[in-house]
């Protein structure tokens, strides 16, 4: 038992952040013009070419053959350089795509898979705007939020019965909308009886519960990252003669976004753990995981633009986007609410 | 302890509220820039010519020469009816014109009261500064006296509404040498003045109503100055008294009408799970406990002017309901996106109004000094503790 | 327009105050056996003789005639002394009985009224355990906790249809309780059917409202009280060679507080206001005061143990009998959430 | 990152998991006191009889030799399975013992070790003073060296199960001129050492588990002193991180128990308006929030034990685990009393272990370190924010 990633996987984590840190760095996000994405398609063939896209898939399909761990720590990477989401859908949408390689319309979805994995194959988040009123299966219908669609070739869809692959020349009328996230453009659709691409239910391959946990790693990346740039700025931003940090409401403020940190951090090792053995706690671990990421990301991120004083509440630095991206992953695979019901449901784990 | 008008106090809350109905502007304001300055500076003319502008300004200089409670019946009827909020007008009305009331002499009086009134002029602030936010006593701009002159170099920031301001009133550094809260000055500047360069700021909401602004050897007649040389300090406090005590009366019978439109949202938006957002307990509970918070917000805002009117003159109580309020409507924008689900990140009419005023909210604990600030000063203040 | 005391009420608030510092100094209630009474029967009378149990009610009933303003103001210090709520029962219970004697046993509650507001008449509160299973009116029933039944000759029971005095010996078993607040006494009690010895409906004087207003001003007096200890302390106590109120932390948590206080406060006045003068928002305003008046009472009052730190934890000081204190008056004349949901069923008020 | 248990780690699981079903009491541990203490010796001595006790302690004191992960497994299912608690036994099993095996020399180690193992003894603190509560730095109970003893005269405060101990870790100031830090000592006292006053506090749950201890020329033979003399506080800085590192795992563990119990609580009791208190979705909420975070509480302390396992020492997240819980735990108790309703203000079996469990969660912050303490740790040593 070890719950500290080995120095393997510690490998690919300071890899992941040091090429970030090198190609994506945040002052370039600042200097976007609203709705344009970060990472185009060059971007993202550069990315598949890290093996990044098919880092937990099966090498049988094509895939780097890590498992869900080494995902879990890659996106925590992700989340805290603030890649758009379209990235998860990619390592998600490998996976649909090379399930439905074994049936139905074999040969599209095998060429599918490798687009995919080569990056040259984007896909947006589509967001069930109520999960009530949204169906999802072989056959897609309900109202949608849908993030980077602007050049994407597919729509992801999740619930908690499966997950689809919709082309997006399917989808007829998009209605672009104004994205709180200055760096995602977003649309909404209305899908009646749409067919899928590509569908894989949860009994085959739960994705619903990878994808919650891969976005709960992308939210500690923003609780992290939040927390970084607030702990940097109190060492060194001066009132009253000293350094802000002193102060212990700031200092305070600090600690208890570094308990959440650490929280959401073990809970991420934990879950993901449980998640890919299959054991009987996973599911409860991903609603956990989930549930507290939204709550602690929006803290940490919230708590972070109190910190940075009036500069934090511009556009000149950095922390508002955490804000914002923290909305836009409070929503996607199952809000707060939805994985809190869902773990106070499930019996007594061991 | 009553809350009864007298027949005067009737009478006068009849005739505001049948002035308002008949001239309250039915368009809305147009977005910030050349178009809001002019549908603001309208607005304050037609006030003017009604006979409403400057309830509790003195009457030679064109205000009403009313008293605090009428000030707060009209307010109140104000806010009731969605009267167009004071946006550019905020700094003339509620900050610069009240300090020149109180500080400035005759000459200042007469020249700069009655254009704010009139709707001539929109004024501005130029008291914060880069390296210094919250720490207001360690302002740099230097201010060298020259003749009947001064030369003023250093910068602002924060400065609300400078691209559209005639006025501003600036504290500059005007003895080096004295202790840190001495040497200040206090005085009034022109914003078309040479040497000046204004840059706006996006703040996270989008908004560009902030601003750096830089003085490169920009002179002020010290005629200019208010409250007398290197007395700014004393000045700039009396009128934070203002800004916490009355200016945001009217942001705080707002904040009524804010959670009853978060009240209706969440009886008309479903949840994910398909019930009406108030049907779950939880955020009934919270539109609750924020209702009654907001209550006491209007209880508060009373209690505070009875003891102003024994008083003469705004405590330090100001300061409990500037902190109460900013972070009461932190947590009601916080509830609304939460209401909203997925369409939260929607800035457009999907969400409403509330995503955006869920940005613009973090700027509330922030300016015009921070929550903490806010808690020292209410427990070194209010409560004695030590510094 | 005047929110603040007038001159007149304020001599009541000081004149009160001094009193009760005098005479019920809360040091004594350290040295009392559990469950004994802080209030005997000579207690009582001496305070009916100021006349605090008729100073809300009509001269015409043998009350002093004052209004719910001056009653409120008065249970402000009651509650910062922690008085018991059998007094609060006292007021209430005088108001039922002058009621009854205008009808059905009318000399006998007229007898009643008299002994009620002489103080030779203990009354203690009865609370429904859970409101659904409670019937309140000229025949009672329902499970109830009782408070300082000890010597009482009556309970007191309300909810919003009205309120019953019983005479305590026409309840049969009395379960004794070990109560949380060391100075009152508890039992339960099921009444089956009882016949009351008076009964008056809300419509006809609206005790329920009434009540929860007192309750929220005792409250009040918790909060208030536990900040004055707390500043008190937070200047004298030194850790690290300063006070410890010059410690943000310790600072913040009273500076927060003090914002409960004065919200409370007005609030108090704002509501008995519109309440004593029958104004449409005049329930509105009582809900908001009580829910406002749980929460924050004991938020102060826990507070107050933080800050007060050890000490704060033992008997040897006073504060943790403010916590306990709460915890028993939040309970009465409906709970936090009882008062939630009602001002919120309630249209916009003015 | 793996939770995989050895097949000898499984193994050993079987083993504990059986014995422990074997041979946990049956009966309730009686309340504190004469009782209270022949209880908790009588289950170490079960302990020891049966190879389980001082899991991590070396085998030649008495001790197992066994790994943190033995200790943790151990732990888990003794927690699980409801065995007792440490109570009386908590500051030899998990203070002074580990700070005499770290810091203790040989003879000590013999002394010492053994009878904490075989159930013999029961040790206590005498840590703080009743003017320095959290600031240990500053206390003044004086020792003066007199041959080869010291001579010790002042107060102790909080000191838990005082009159029920044998020995107590007692801090003392042997050089007043030296700096704060410096000119402290850590000694073994005896506790029926003449010249000792020991008097009971009662605290706000009723208990009387705290004491204040009174020096009066008392004399402690300096072959007791562990470490050095002036050397106690870099000793008690030793032992401070093992409180806050693994000490409290039990209570960790023990916390989703609780959790658990207010989860049932919730399922069974009614609201004022007639429904399940889980029917609520405010209380549901919470409960899942807290179940959430209880469950990373887990997640924590494993991931603790981890870094300790390869950094060999208790880091300063130990800290975090500290906070995180006494804050948890306070809210686990006020929601029960939330959900309890009108029946909170019972103290016996009306309302459960719960009102009692609320009133006693408060010495939780405050306690080994306040709250306020811990976030300055926290801030200084894991962040490295300036003093």
């Amino acid at each position: 038992m070890d719950l500290l990633p080995s120095q393997e996987q510690q490998q690919i984590v300071d890899a992941a952040r040091h090429f970030l840190e090198g190609e994506f760095p945040l002052a370039d996000a600042l200097q976007l013009a609203e709705g344009e994405s970060r990472i185009t398609r060059e971007h993202l063939t550069r990315i598949a070419e890290l093996g990044w896209i098919g880092i937990g898939l099966e090498e049988a399909w094509g895939g780097v053959g890590y498992g869900l761990c080494e995902e879990a720590l890659l996106f925590v990477e992700l989340g805290r350089a603030l890649l758009p989401p379209s990235i998860l859908c990619s390592v998600l949408g490998a996976r649909i795509a090379a399930a439905g390689s074994t049936r139905g319309d074999a040969a599209e979805m095998g060429r599918v898979t490798g687009t995919i994995l080569s990056g040259h194959c984007k896909i947006a988040a589509a967001v069930p705007r109520t999960s009530t009123s949204a169906s999802i299966g072989d056959v897609v219908s309900g109202e949608f939020m849908l993030y980077e669609a602007g050049d994407a070739d597919f729509a992801l869809m999740c619930n908690t019965g499966g997950a689809a692959l919709v082309s997006l020349s399917a989808l007829k009328s998009l209605t672009p909308v104004s994205c709180i996230d200055p760096t995602l453009s977003a649309a909404t659709f209305a899908a009646d009886a749409i067919e899928a691409s590509a569908f894989i239910a949860t009994a085959q391959d739960d994705l619903y519960h990878r994808g919650a946990l891969l976005c709960a790693a992308l939210l500690l990346g923003i609780a992290e990252a939040t927390l970084q740039r607030s702990v940097d700025y109190a060492k060194e931003r001066e009132q009253y003669g000293k350094p802000i940090g002193s102060f212990q409401a700031i200092k305070h403020y600090c600690a208890d976004m570094a308990i959440r940190c650490e929280s959401l951090r073990a809970m991420l090792y934990y879950a993901s753990v449980k998640l890919a053995q299959g054991d009987d706690s996973g599911r409860f671990d991903v609603h956990t995981c989930k549930a507290l990421a939204v709550n602690y990301a929006q803290l940490n991120a919230n708590t972070a633009v109190q910190i940075h004083g009036g500069m934090g509440y511009t556009q000149e630095m950095d922390i508002h986007l955490f804000v914002k991206r923290a909305q836009v992953l409070a929503g996607l695979f199952g809000g707060e609410r939805q994985h809190l019901r869902d773990l106070l449901a499930q019996p007594r784990p061991d | 302890m009553n809350l009864d008008f007298s027949p005067e106090q009737v009478e006068f809350r009849e005739r505001v509220r049948d002035w308002l109905h008949d001239n309250v502007p039915a368009e809305k304001r147009p977005p910030d820039g050349a178009e809001g300055r002019a549908f603001d500076l309208a607005w304050q003319q037609t006030l003017y010519r009604g006979g409403w502008a400057g309830i509790n300004w003195p009457k030679e200089y064109g205000g009403q020469g009313l008293d605090t409670f009428q000030q707060l019946i009209f307010l109140m009827e104000y806010s009731r009816c969605g009267a167009p909020g004071d946006h550019y007008r905020f700094n003339g009305l509620n900050l610069a014109g009240p300090t020149i009331i109180a500080c400035g002499d005759e000459a200042q009086k007469a020249t700069y009261l009655p254009p704010i009134l009139k709707g001539e002029v929109i004024w501005c602030q130029g008291f914060s500064e880069p390296g210094a936010g919250s720490d207001l006593a360690s302002l740099k701009t230097r201010a060298v006296i020259e003749g009947d002159e001064m030369i003023v170099t250093g910068s602002k920031i924060w400065t609300s509404w400078a691209r559209f301001a005639d006025w501003q009133q600036l504290l500059v550094r005007t003895d080096p040498d004295a202790p840190r809260h001495q040497g200040i000055t206090w005085v009034i500047n022109r914003m078309d003045n040479p040497g000046m360069d204004i840059r706006p700021i996006r703040d996270m909401a989008g908004g560009t109503d902030l601003h750096e602004v830089f003085y490169d050897q920009v002179r002020i007649p010290l005629q200019n100055v208010v409250g007398g040389l290197n007395n700014g300090w004393k000045v700039s406090m009396a009128q934070l008294s203002f800004e916490r005590g009355t200016a945001f009366m009217p942001s705080q019978i707002e904040t009524q009408n804010t959670i009853e439109a978060l009240i209706e949202l969440a009886k008309t938006r479903r949840l994910e799970d398909g019930r009406y957002a108030i049907e779950d307990d939880h955020i009934a509970y919270q539109l609750a406990t924020l209702r009654a918070e907001i209550r006491s917000l209007l209880a508060m805002t009373l209690l505070g002017i009875s003891r102003n009117e024994r008083l003469a003159m705004p405590g330090p109580e100001g300061s409990m309901l500037k902190l109460f309020q900013s972070e009461l409507y932190k947590r009601i924008t916080a509830l609304a996106l939460d209401i909203l689900g997925p369409d939260r990140t929607a800035l457009d009419e999907l969400a409403g109004r509330w995503p955006r005023a869920f940005l613009g909210s973090f700027a509330n604990t922030l300016g015009g000094g921070t929550s903490e600030v806010m808690r020292n000063i209410i427990g070194e203040r209010c409560l004695g503790l030590p510094r």
